[in-house]
């Protein structure tokens, strides 16, 4: 009794199968259009993206304006550039500092700024990630490739309730000739979340 | 619930395996999946988002470990459709061609705490930045967005957010309350006996499962 | 540590199946896998009773869940002969023709509590019948014996037992003391909010666990 | 990552390839002979039995001085019979009455009095049982057969420490003319940990 074990002894469908028959469903029963997924699948890759998140961190490196708005509202910030979606309504933007590095997690589920962070990776939803950064966030990290000085303290916040967060890296050293779309490309989804700094690849 | 979706500070976990460049969805079941229950609960509005977490939480926990994230998304979306009525197991079966394994049932009880037993919330934030609070200890056996590890410990909250739905009622029920919810700092060294004394962890928390304490 | 062993009060399980008659043992190798723990524990002397618990306890949750009993202990004892140096990984792959999975290796801070943190403990019971005690709530990485249910919550102390060896120091130190363990008697509505009001808990709790208070 | 698969990709060897593995590495390094595993498996099976129980059972349900040794202390009562071995030097009978039931588990291993109960069965030690009886006792009983009046307390053991214990279940009615043996065929391993009554079997 492992819950997705027939007790029939019947094969289990594919997942495959499975999905293309609740679609099928929904549109027999006049529930669904036949375009409709499709068109929602198609709009995600542009709507919801790690590239949305590295082109506000990008304008609050170089406005300090644009900075003090999305640290007070990261929705309305987000607005100004035409970003939102799904998961955006209460995005709340945490900024690292030489003193402090903020981490998300949502420990329960999976919960994103999809926004800004785009759909969540893998990784941030495996249980390895959930169960162990909110205990060991120095030794995760560090597995994952970024080594915090020990002075650096660490704020794992666990998106238990309504709020999406977002990561605002620290701007890398040398990039004070970078235009704004140069620094966008040094803004990862890793250091959205902040697993990396930015400028760096993560692994 | 005490469920196996409640992972934060579980123990026997290995490392955290990264792919890189990984897109949105490895395969169209996925993105099918996704979207099925972004229809669901925003067009059709069969269901919310917290009866759909509370519908993965109800995986058995040696399935819900194993299962990957859009698995557990498909196993939902399908067990509330059928819950609520919009087709049967034997219609999602048949047209599937095979087994459709589905969620556990809702637990008994899970739909309380019934209106006694939740404190009445006024307009107004009854907790201030810097107060100190303890967590509530008690387990309930329906949807909570309280994470188990923080049942029994001290916090201090570092922000006030706004109101939000009651998990524990929106998730089992069609009455609607809202209540101030907060960022609450914890520390580790609380929590584990070996945490991190240089790192915090920084939770959002219904103000039901906050109690006021004077000491810290 | 939280790991996937520590299922008191866990949810989401099915039903509890039962084979009748069952005999002992299934399958020779299970009969062999009991026998191997007996031999090491008792006549090898190579681990101890918490050593072992502990080796089961630190295998993946996702793997512990599906293992039976027997692939739990075989994994436990070939994970401690090895880690204690009676034969490599490297001999037991050759000798059993494949992979041999083993558990996951001690936690770092797992032989802590140090001597400060674990209270004094004298030749006298601390606690007597009818004590009103609160379990400690902190949560250690390595083995104990405290179930995470009842972490932060208050019983009444029904029985004094004898002294036994303090788990968290017997599993992975040579160090050794006795405390006096109790049982103590827990309220299941205190527990879960649809604790049943007509049943109690038992459990045997360690000294080191229970914190007096004056009420209930 | 889930423990058990092999990153080698190298085939995981049988469990019986396995244990018999570990059992040549022994014998191989002289830590072991080749009788002793198999006299230890054959002794099973006499050692520790829920028989072993039942007799004791049995003897307290027709000796009212045994009874009370029994509850005193269950390891020498048992030992009157002749009744030892591992996991037996703390053994504890908890008595059955019209008022209070009770019932074992061990909710983070399966520990179990082995010479009175014998090896455990894997009900005993399914993540089902050991997760949910301590929280909804009265439910479990019910699903495996045992309905109790709401008036009987419940009280479950957890077997959190070095104590081992047994349920002393209530002598069926209608036995006053049975011999001491025949009492003893009425009590199954079931009705010794507590989820059935004696005389009725399981299921």
């Amino acid at each position: 009794m492992t819950g997705d074990q027939p007790s029939s002894g019947r094969e289990r469908a594919t997942l495959a199968d499975h999905a293309a028959a609740v679609e099928s469903l929904l549109i027999e029963k006049g529930l669904l259009g036949p375009d409709d997924v499709p068109e929602m699948i198609a709009g995600v890759d542009d709507e919801l993206a790690p590239e949305n998140g590295a082109r506000v961190v990008a304008r609050a490196w170089v406005d300090p304006g644009f900075r003090n708005r999305l640290l007070h509202d990261a929705t309305a910030a987000a607005g100004e550039l035409g970003i939102k979606g799904p998961e955006g309504r209460q995005m709340i933007a945490l900024e690292n500092t030489d003193e402090v590095h903020n981490v998300i997690v949502c420990t329960q589920c999976s919960c994103t700024a999809w926004p800004l962070i785009g759909l969540p990776p893998d990784w941030y939803k495996s249980p390895a990630y959930r169960a162990r950064v909110v205990r060991e966030a120095r030794t995760v990290l560090s597995e994952m490739g970024l080594d915090l000085p020990p002075s650096v303290h660490i704020r794992v916040w666990d998106t238990s309730g309504d709020s999406r967060y977002v990561v605002v890296p620290q701007r890398p050293g040398g990039t004070e000739q970078f235009s704004e779309d140069e620094l966008a490309t040094l803004v990862s989804r890793e250091s959205l979340i902040g697993v990396a700094r930015a400028g760096h690849l993560l692994l | 619930m005490d469920g196996p979706h409640d992972l934060g500070g579980r123990t026997g976990f290995g490392a955290v395996g990264v792919e890189p460049d990984e897109p949105s969805f490895h395969q169209p079941w996925e993105a099918k999946a996704w979207a099925l229950n972004m229809v669901a609960i925003g067009r059709l509005r069969t269901y919310n988002a917290d009866a759909y977490r509370h519908s993965a939480e109800r995986m058995d926990p040696n399935w819900y470990l194993r299962a990957t994230y859009y698995e557990r998304m498909l196993t939902g979306v399908t067990t509330l459709l059928i819950e609520y009525g919009v087709f049967t197991l034997d219609e999602i079966e048949k047209r599937a061609g095979g087994h459709v394994p589905l969620a556990a049932p809702v637990a008994a009880g899970a739909t309380v705490p019934a209106d006694g037993a939740v404190r009445d919330v006024g307009e107004l934030p009854t907790f201030g930045v810097g107060d100190f609070i303890v967590v509530t200890a008690t387990a309930t056996p329906g949807h909570s967005r309280c994470p188990g590890y923080l049942r029994g410990h001290r916090g201090t909250v570092l922000r006030i957010y706004t109101r939000a739905y009651y998990p524990e009622w929106r998730a089992h029920s069609p009455r609607k309350r809202r209540e101030f919810t907060y960022a609450v700092e914890f520390d580790p060294t609380e929590l584990w006996s070996n945490g991190d004394p240089d790192q915090t962890v920084v939770v959002e928390l219904f103000e039901s499962y906050m109690n006021r304490i004077e000491m810290p």
